[in-house]
């Protein structure tokens, strides 16, 4: 029904069925709209948010998706500019996903924010002293990008690839894709960074607050680093993901044991800083403050030093030392457990650097503030990943978006 | 040209470039987020000219001198007045809250009649004509003794009014709440037919020995004791505590007593034993003030030492013996009682005991002591006119005995018919009557109540007919104090602005009801009008007052006209005991009064229910305080719930636990539950009074229960 | 000291914990002076709108040795470094600002699109947001101020030290040719109210004012010091373990003993 | 935002750096976007 638009060589499900697979996510998606549409209409009295909670659920869904979209710029930044060819074949991907990742972020900040009809303000009235004008303003630049890399990819649909100019142009960002791809980087160096900034410069929250360099705090260097470090592997996650579902191998195993490999090292170096981080904070940082590492960890329901543990070595350690194995990599089962404890191990540090920061009493006489969110918040962070779906879907029935599929799955001529 | 897909999409795209290019979106944009700077739901104050008028507030009995900013018309702010000779530019909670009470949706905007169960608007005349025709048919059948009146206080003109109204009319059932200044009045034998009120030199004392009393809890009039226990603190005073909770007086004070609850009147027995026992009394004063001092000398000796006193109260002998020689060797220490805010009246012998510490160490009438002052008659009005109907009927006994408010309702569910019609002004019996519920089924039996409230409160929502009064800024009234200053002091309501709603005041009400009754009671009511009636019954008060707000009453008694002290010979048990079963009850429940909730009759306004903190007060649950300890034996748990049982009733409270409270001890905040106003306050926690019941007094019937047995079981 | 530096002022204040009885007025004369909305519920402490805040401390000790402190937190104000607050800085729109002209912390409501970035910044929670429309029963927007806008749905409010009464005071004198304000002519509706007296509010840096010298006193502290907030909030105590809760102490430290930053 | 148009522009070397970069990363983005359109539109014609 819809093979005109199906690139050539490959094979998809039959029409209905993937009709059917849109129509679920779109339940789902048509849920987070509805919640999407409450926060707006009737305010963000609808979340559980509060004046201890501030930054809740949605900040955190935020800045994970940003770390985990972050394999875009990395695996740009590795081909276009260090010369990893072999990327190639994984980019399409990468782009797609860092796609998704950044155009959910923008929208959970548009939900977010109490004013959504002032949002601009941001840019019109920017403070430039401020980490979160410095993450609106590379964060838009950066989806202005990844659009740009984007496009091409929908111009190569078969139907769009036939119009010329749609051709010719697709040609033309190809050629320049490179510059393209550098400032990528160079932006989100900076909003991956300054998202990290956002926490680490907040020095009336001992736990959040970070000593720097110049005017950027460590987290501002580790929060870029754990994205490019962590992103590749929610790539290679999603493409086993989707290698599962299709039943199909789309990549060939030497790419993703190259990406594999480089995240590898980029977690373990990062985990390092993170170690050394956690430890100068530890022992100077909150000292000075009057405080102690335990303060953070004790007396409260939920955050003890489990959480520590869990995000710097079983979502830290662990998935480095397996990726940096040969063995490792090559073990389906190990390379599956590496990324899905890497997948976590960022989420928790950006839940650690949101939520915790929030629950945490900073005068001596407050105390701790525990908060669970209410549906509207659970559903509006939950469209992304449906949107993220359809999305998905549409991208790999309709366009080349792997490179290598024809050569893997060979289709008898009929 | 042929529209096809490539043309199709090539306009597409040119259309959404070219718009994005066009100033439109951006100007979209910038409009958007002006329209959500001027969202039309969210108000925008009109300016105007601001002006500044002095008034006084009548939220409770503390009588502060208020300023009221004024836009145009519209009163924007309360503020305290300066140089006001009760707060002095300070306010409190409900005082600041006023404005939300003139404008609050809890006003009753014209006359109301309830018709078959609901209220239903009707004009002045209507309202008037119809109490008048009921009056007269009363009166006509010798009824007139069954008509009936609650006032919130027994001062002021419009109080006056309606007594006199009553007497006039022929009916001797006029009441007023008892309070602590009774207790006083009773430990006094009296001169002349006058009722002693207690004047306190509280900012010249040095040393204050307080028996529960919440100093800076609302007792008195509120700022000013604020005002005052801060000199203290400057002058490093010392204050003294003794009370079973830790009150932000307790918490204040330079040493709390946490007795066992109840026991205040044998502690001050323990401490007058120090001081006769060390001779630290002054015998001059004693004469010259008090009768009896021999007697009770002895039986004080003899029954009250400190180890004794210790056993009973908790608090050890060497802090009695301590507190005793403090007491007796300061200069001019003063020992003051009323629980909490002081709105209930404290037993006779309770009053007596701690009274009696006063006047042991002779600091009575003077300087930095208690006042013996006569009740503040400053109302002159021409004599009452009767006829014979009234004259007779006058003579029937009062429907609650002794003239005692909280025996009313019990006399009326007892008796058939005994009142046929209520009137109700500046009051509401409904909410703080204890026994609530008893409170409620008389007040459903009596045919026709008619309530003068200016909002829709428990018991204007009970009555039959509603004749609101304006509200205290729209208003000329006197506001009579006395609660705790040195010299009583009259203060002036003005009118600030002028009748939001088709109200009327009280005392005009009166009067034209008093004028269309003809004959000996219209001869009674010889004003035109409220305000003449007032400015002619203050007399030579009217003009200072008129142009200052406010005038003391300072009275300098001769000898013979002071009050003396009554030293009453105590029995085994001064102390009043709980109502309740001890074995089966084994907690004991007492209210907790703070600034932040209002008991009295106006509930708290919006503004003063955010400042509840929610350990009083989470979601609509009232929460009790209980010590550790006492949870632990019940198996309770900080904020679970659980069912607070009394003899009176039970409700479900929430716990909160606290180590400023005894073991088996509960205490419950009183000033919430409201089932009236608006929903900011109705069904907010509980009401306190629905937990309790009168205990009396055996000297003199006043109702002076302060507490009542308990259990607690987890919900 | 030249002109130049006399126009610059510090409002601030000192809070006498040993004189605050806790009662609340200030609570209320800020609200009333301030249009702060009410909703039927204001139990959730975390969702209730109000600048100046009680907050209860105790001891810790236990019965009968328990010990109650009221600490009213208003915004503190804070100076930073060099005007940099915790707040004004994350603020991305330049919705709160620090004015070198008073010291003041301002916040524009309508500048504001509530990202809450100032909330999570600041340490003392003197910030709130508005998560729901503000509504006045009908009659009650009569009540309202004009010189404090009511604030709509979705933006952050706190304490302005009354800066509108600071305008209309420098309005007074200025048609009067006078360019400084006498001590009295300004003072915020919290100061006014207070029955106790515990409040005092002035220029920090004015020696005529009596914040200046009240500020010296050995009782005085300020809240978490340590984190080099500089707040313009001072407190009183006589009593060590109030001073103590003020900020986060090892157990060796002593209390008010840090050097902390100017 | 925009020197000389914004009014909470200041020249001082936040603004100059951050809005510089800014500046410089949108340039390079929409110089990129139009080279790339306008050499398709002009690469149509010549087919």
């Amino acid at each position: 029904m819809d093979s005109a638009f199906i690139p050539e060589g490959v094979k998809r499900c039959p029409f209905p069925q993937f009709l059917a697979g849109l129509g679920l996510a779109g339940v789902v998606l048509a849920w987070g709209i509805f919640a999407m549409l409450l926060c707006w209409l009737k305010g963000l009295n609808q979340t559980n948010m509060n004046d201890s909670y501030g930054f809740a659920l949605w900040i955190w869904a935020d800045l994970a998706v940003i770390a985990l979209g972050g394999g875009a710029f990395f695996s740009g930044f590795l081909k276009y500019i260090v010369g990893k060819d072999e990327l190639k074949n994984i980019i399409n991907f990468a782009v797609l996903i860092g796609f998704i990742c950044y155009s959910s972020a923008l929208l959970i900040l548009a939900i977010d924010i109490g004013q959504p009809l002032r949002g601009w303000f941001i840019f019109w009235h920017a403070n430039v002293h401020s980490m979160l004008t410095e993450v609106a303003f590379c964060l838009s630049c950066y989806f202005g990008v990844l659009t740009i890399e984007y496009i091409p990819l929908i111009l190569e649909n078969r139907q769009i690839d036939k119009i010329p100019f749609f051709h010719n142009l697709s040609h033309n960002m190809h050629e320049v894709m490179a510059v393209f791809a550098a400032t990528g980087a160079f932006l989100s160096f900076f909003h991956q960074g300054s998202l990290g900034g956002i926490a680490g410069v907040l020095f009336g929250r001992p736990f959040a607050y970070r000593e720097g360099l110049l005017v950027w705090p460590w987290t501002f260097f580790l929060f870029t680093w754990s994205a490019a470090a962590y992103g590749p592997c929610f790539t290679i996650f999603l493409i086993k993901l989707l290698e599962k579902i299709t039943g199909k191998k789309l990549v060939k195993d030497n790419v993703i044991d190259l990406l594999a490999k480089i995240s590898g090292w980029m977690i373990f170096t990062y985990i390092f800083a993170k170690i050394i981080d956690t430890w100068y904070w530890a022992v100077v940082t909150v000292q000075s403050k009057g405080q102690t590492l335990m303060d953070f960890y004790d007396d409260n329901m939920f955050y003890g030093l489990w959480i520590l543990v869990a995000e710097i070595v079983v979502g830290g350690i662990f998935p480095a030392l397996i990726l940096l194995t040969k063995k490792g990599r090559n073990s389906a089962s190990l390379l599956w457990a590496a990324v899905i404890l890497a997948c976590l191990g960022v989420c928790i540090n950006r839940w650690v650097m949101v939520l915790q920061v929030m629950a945490i009493p900073v005068l001596p006489f407050e105390d701790w503030a525990l908060y669970y969110p209410s549906w509207q918040e659970i559903a509006t962070t939950i469209l992304p990943v449906a949107y993220g779906v359809i999305l998905v879907m549409i991208s790999y029935r309709y366009l080349p978006i792997f490179p290598q599929e024809k050569e893997l799955n060979p289709i008898e001529s009929h | 040209m042929k529209i096809d897909r490539r043309c199709f999409l090539s306009l597409g795209i040119g259309a959404a470039a070219g718009t994005a290019l066009s100033p439109l979106p951006w100007k979209l944009m910038d409009d958007a987020s002006i329209w959500t700077q001027n969202w039309p739901w969210t108000p925008v104050p009109p300016d105007g000219e601001i002006s500044y008028t002095d008034s006084t507030c009548t939220l409770c009995s503390g009588g502060c001198g208020i300023t009221v900013r004024k836009i145009d018309d519209r009163v924007v702010k309360i503020e305290g007045r300066e140089n006001h000779p009760v707060n002095n530019g300070g306010i409190c909670v409900l005082g600041l809250s006023g404005t939300q009470l003139l404008y609050g949706p809890t006003r009753v905007k014209s006359p109301m009649k309830k018709i078959n169960g609901t209220f239903q608007k009707i004009t002045w005349n209507q309202a008037l004509s119809e109490i008048t025709e009921k009056l007269l048919t009363l009166r006509a059948e010798g009824r007139s003794h069954t008509v009936a009146a609650i006032a919130g206080s027994s001062r002021g003109t419009v109080s006056a009014l309606l007594q006199r109204f009553l007497t006039a009319y022929g009916s001797p059932n006029f009441y007023c709440q008892s309070s602590i200044e009774d207790s006083f009045s009773l430990s006094h034998i009296q001169p002349q037919n006058n009722k002693t009120i207690p004047g306190f030199d509280l900012e010249n004392a040095d040393y204050v020995l307080s028996f529960g009393t919440g100093i800076i809890d609302g007792w008195g009039s509120p700022v000013r004791m604020i005002q005052a226990s801060n000199a203290w603190k400057t002058k490093n005073l010392k204050l003294i505590q003794v009370e079973p909770r830790l009150s932000d007086t307790a918490a204040r004070s330079d040493e709390w007593l946490p007795s066992k609850p109840g026991t205040e009147a044998i502690l001050a027995l323990g401490i007058a034993h120090v001081i006769l026992q060390e001779s630290l009394y002054d015998q001059a004063a004693i004469d010259y003030h008090s009768e009896g001092f021999v007697t009770w000398r002895t039986a004080v000796l003899g029954h009250y030492h400190p180890d004794k006193v210790a056993e009973i109260t908790g608090i050890d002998a060497k802090t009695i013996f301590t507190v005793g020689r403090e007491f007796g060797q300061a200069e001019k220490p003063v020992a003051i009682c009323g629980r909490g805010k002081g709105n209930t009246p404290v037993s006779v012998a309770e009053m007596s005991a701690i009274h009696a510490l006063n006047v042991l160490v002779g600091n009575v009438n003077k300087k930095g002591g208690v006042f013996t002052l006569p009740e503040p008659n400053y109302i002159s009005w021409p004599e009452i006119s009767f006829d014979t109907k009234a004259e007779t009927s006058l003579q029937t006994k009062q429907i609650a005995e002794g003239g005692l408010l909280h025996r009313l309702p019990s006399a009326i569910n007892e008796a058939e018919d005994s009142v046929t019609l209520l009137f109700v002004a500046d009051a509401n019996p409904c909410y703080t009557l204890t026994d609530t519920k008893e409170v409620i089924r008389a007040f459903k039996k009596i045919p026709f109540k008619v309530s003068f409230s200016s909002y829709m409160d428990e018991t204007a929502k009970l009555s039959d007919l509603i004749l609101p009064n304006h509200s205290y800024l729209e208003r000329y009234e006197d506001v009579p104090v006395t609660s705790g200053l040195r010299n009583p002091v009259i203060g002036l309501t003005k009118p600030i602005v002028n009748p939001l709603f088709q109200t009327k005041h009280t005392g005009d009400v009166i009067i034209s009801i008093a004028r269309a009754m003809k004959g000996s009671i219209e001869s009674s009511f010889p004003w035109k009008n409220y305000y003449q009636c007032l400015k002619n019954g203050l007399g030579q008060h009217w003009n200072p007052l008129l142009n200052n707000g406010v005038v003391e009453i300072t009275y300098i008694p001769e000898f013979e006209e002071i009050p003396r002290f009554a030293f009453q010979i105590p029995n085994d048990k001064p102390q009043v005991l709980l109502e309740g079963n001890e074995n089966k009850m084994d907690l004991t429940l007492i209210p907790s009064d703070s600034m932040r909730l209002s008991s009295g009759y106006i509930g708290a306004p919006p503004f003063m229910m955010k400042t509840i903190p929610d350990t009083i007060l989470k979601d609509n649950n009232t929460l009790v305080q209980i010590h550790p300890k006492t949870a632990e034996k019940l198996e309770l748990k900080q904020g679970c719930y659980a069912i607070l049982k009394t003899p009176r009733d039970e409700k479900k409270v929430k716990i909160h636990l606290s180590q400023g409270i005894g073991e088996d001890i509960i205490s419950f905040p009183r000033g919430l539950g409201h089932t009236a106003y608006d929903s900011y306050l109705a069904g907010k926690g509980i009401n306190f009074n629905e937990l309790i019941g009168p205990v009396e007094d055996p000297f003199s019937g006043l109702d002076v229960a302060w507490g009542i047995r308990a259990s607690l079981i987890k919900a | 000291m030249t002109q130049e530096y006399r126009k610059e002022k510090k409002y601030g204040m000192v809070i006498d914990l040993d004189r605050c009885t806790g009662c609340g007025a200030c609570m209320v004369a800020c609200m009333a002076e301030n249009n702060v909305p009410f909703r039927d519920n204001e139990t959730d402490k975390l969702k209730s709108i109000t600048w100046m805040r009680i907050y209860q401390l105790t001891n810790g000790k236990s019965y009968p040795n328990e010990e109650i402190c009221y600490l009213p937190r208003p915004c503190m104000h804070c100076e930073g470094h060099n005007g940099h607050s915790p707040c004004v800085t994350v603020c991305p729109a330049v919705a709160t600002d620090y004015d070198r002209e008073t010291g003041i912390v301002s916040q524009i409501p309508t500048r504001c699109f509530g990202c809450r970035y100032c909330m999570a910044a600041c340490p003392y929670h003197a910030r709130y947001f508005n998560w729901w429309d503000p509504v006045w029963p009908e009659g009650m927007e009569k009540s309202l101020s004009p010189n404090v806008s009511p604030r709509m749905r979705g933006v952050v409010e706190k304490c302005s030290f009354c800066f509108h009464r600071y305008q209309l005071a420098y309005e007074k004198a200025a048609s009067e040719d006078r360019r400084e304000l006498r001590e009295n002519e300004y003072q915020t509706s919290c100061t006014q109210a207070c029955p106790a007296g515990a409040i005092t509010f002035g220029d920090l840096i004015n020696k005529n004012h009596a914040v200046y010298k009240i500020k010296k006193d050995p009782r005085a502290f300020r809240l978490l010091e340590r984190l080099k907030t500089n707040p313009k909030i001072y407190y009183l105590s006589s009593r060590e373990w109030v001073r103590r809760a003020g900020d986060n102490y090892h157990p060796e430290e002593e209390t008010g003993k840090i050097k902390s930053h100017q | 935002m925009f020197p000389f148009i914004s009014f909470e522009w200041v020249w001082d070397i936040e603004h100059v750096v951050f809005m510089g970069g800014l500046w410089y990363a949108v340039s390079i983005l929409g110089i990129g976007m139009a080279y790339c359109i306008i050499k398709a539109a002009i690469d149509k014609k010549e087919v």
